[in-house]
């Protein structure tokens, strides 16, 4: 064993506060089965303050717990008026307790597992530079499935929101700009320079700007035939 | 074979494998063999085995050469490309075969899969629909599920065209697990999951 | 080792492999599995062998398991997830991991040894209850399982608000050199095998 082995074995490292109360309880040669699950809860307040061993992540699971056994403390601290809330509240812990220990050693059992299997070579191991393009109907579950659903439907929204944020075309903007074209040529093909333009939402704004022009009557419009190219030019019936 | 208990034990006993004899050495040669898709040169597993002499080590491959070539083995050793490779025997070949044919796995593409998720999500969804959704063209896909009677056409779209609409079959919900469509995840479900948010822990206790 | 020219010979001599003997069917086992990815059920091997009597077919696994765990071998029969699988022998571990310096590969974390242990004694279970009973939030590690495969949504509860269900897969009791789920032990046998060595024991140790 190296220094760093010693070092990770000396370490307390919790992966929650049942952990740590295990821990606690082991450490003070209680029996599981009969603690005072009070206590206890000073130890367990020392070390939630200090933060050993408490992975951050998870110190509102370490807080919760705190404050069940203050509530368990402060209850059986107070003469009790024929409560039995203390009483449930800490079965209930030693009993989720109890169950955790079991977890526990289901957890020791699985990793020695793990150790072992991972001796065992199979045959696709060394050579996993081939891609599996395909997948065994029967391996997919519904929550890959879900997942491949999750990242379409994401992909999806990003291209529109995308495209969306890309540009701004206010209205009036464009029926200013449209109106300057007409001025200056007295004439516009629609299509032409609709053409030009390089995105959906523009083109939909200037169409937006030509109906309204036509319903100010700034403009005359015309279309000859369905799909055909549409002519604009100034009313000049409007003076 | 062992059950896991003994296997555990087994583990911590057996530690006389040290590639000193002659069985040992051919042992590991087999297991690099077996674990390898490619050929693997004599002179690296030479190296590896300490063993400097060419003629020691073809003792050693010639050894194990033989004992793959009595009956009651079905893997051979085989050169190829100046390599070394473990390959099935010949003479079993056609009963290789045979044994494959018959378990014809189907297999789904990721694009299959893509399509199906959106019928699965969309149901009754167009080909149109989904096209777009994926961005490219699902003709193919939509074929190649059909085919696998993983979705059906369950009637036509009352928009211009009348397009076919298409939905998840029986099949469908067998090869997935599930009772019926509303056991499949949802997306807030799923969502959820990926965002992690930290939410209090749920163990409380009720008072 | 033969040459191409010697290989035809023996191709035209050797006509008499028909998995009539025990032998035929030990090499035929041999090929078929070392050709395989995924583990084999025995019962897609007795289909094709015509073998109806399941003694019978232990005997001949029986026999195979045996040879292999001569020495001189390097690979041996394993089952797992319902099938049989060739599979390295646990001694030569070492060395193939110098012969090939690949990295032993990631293990779990203890939150998905503490969340898979759950699922697979309580089975199906929702992330509520796996949350309550390690008293910490255990989204994360649920999905971080169900992306290893190593767990799979098994239905809802008919509880309020319909939550998903979760169970092991297939991939769980192949990862864990399980053949099913009753050779996990049960609680009480846990109980005992872990009284026995309660110090804290060493293959803790990160390395």
């Amino acid at each position: 064993m190296n220094e760093t082995d010693i070092y990770q074995v000396q370490t307390e490292f919790f992966e929650g506060p049942l952990d740590l109360l295990l821990y606690l309880i082991r450490k003070n040669k209680m029996n599981i089965l009969d603690i005072r699950i009070s206590e206890i809860t000073a130890e367990y307040l020392f070390y939630l303050k200090n933060c050993q061993g408490i992975n951050p992540t998870l110190e509102g699971d370490f807080l919760m717990t705190a404050s069940t056994l203050i509530y368990i403390k402060s209850r059986s601290l107070l003469p009790r008026p024929g409560s039995t809330d203390e009483a449930s509240a800490e079965d209930k812990l030693i009993h989720t307790l109890i169950e955790y220990d079991k977890i526990q050693k289901i957890s020791r059992l699985l990793q020695e597992m793990e150790t072992h299997t991972l001796l065992l070579w199979k045959r696709e191991e060394v050579s996993e530079h081939f891609e599996h393009k395909e997948f065994d109907i029967e391996e997919v579950s519904s929550f890959q499935l879900a997942e491949i659903f999750l990242n379409i439907v994401k992909k999806k929204d990003q291209e529109e929101y995308l495209y969306l944020e890309s540009k701004n075309y206010p209205l009036d903007k464009k029926i200013e700009e449209i109106l300057h074209l007409i001025e200056t040529s007295e004439y516009l093909n629609f299509f032409e320079y609709v053409d030009k333009l390089d995105s959906i939402e523009e083109i939909l704004v200037s169409f937006f700007a030509l109906l309204e022009m036509v319903k100010q009557r700034l403009v005359v419009a015309l279309q000859k035939r369905l799909f055909d190219s549409i002519s604009v030019w100034k009313n000049q019936q409007t003076d | 074979m062992e059950k896991p208990a003994d296997r555990l034990k087994h583990m911590k006993q057996n530690q006389d494998f040290n590639l000193d004899t002659i069985d040992d050495k051919i042992a590991f040669i087999e297991s690099i063999l077996f674990v390898s898709k490619e050929p693997l040169e004599p002179e690296k597993i030479m190296n590896f085995l300490n063993c400097k002499n060419i003629q020691e080590f073809e003792k050693i491959i010639a050894k194990m050469d033989e004992s793959c070539r009595q009956s009651g083995r079905g893997i051979i050793l085989q050169r190829a490309g100046g390599g070394l490779q473990l390959v099935t025997k010949p003479d079993i070949h056609p009963f290789l075969k045979d044994f494959y044919t018959i378990k014809t796995s189907s297999k789904l593409s990721i694009q299959s899969l893509e399509t199906l998720s959106i019928v699965a999500y969309r149901q009754p969804v167009t080909i149109a629909e989904i096209s777009d959704l994926r961005g490219v063209n699902s003709i193919g896909t939509v074929k190649n599920l059909l085919q696998k009677k993983l979705i059906r056409i369950s009637g036509r779209k009352k928009v211009p065209g009348l397009p076919l609409l298409y939905s998840t079959t029986r099949e469908f919900l067998l090869y997935f697990g599930l009772n019926d469509l509303t056991e499949l995840p949802s997306l807030e479900e799923l969502t959820e999951m990926f965002e992690e948010k930290e939410q209090p822990s749920l163990f409380t206790i009720k008072t």
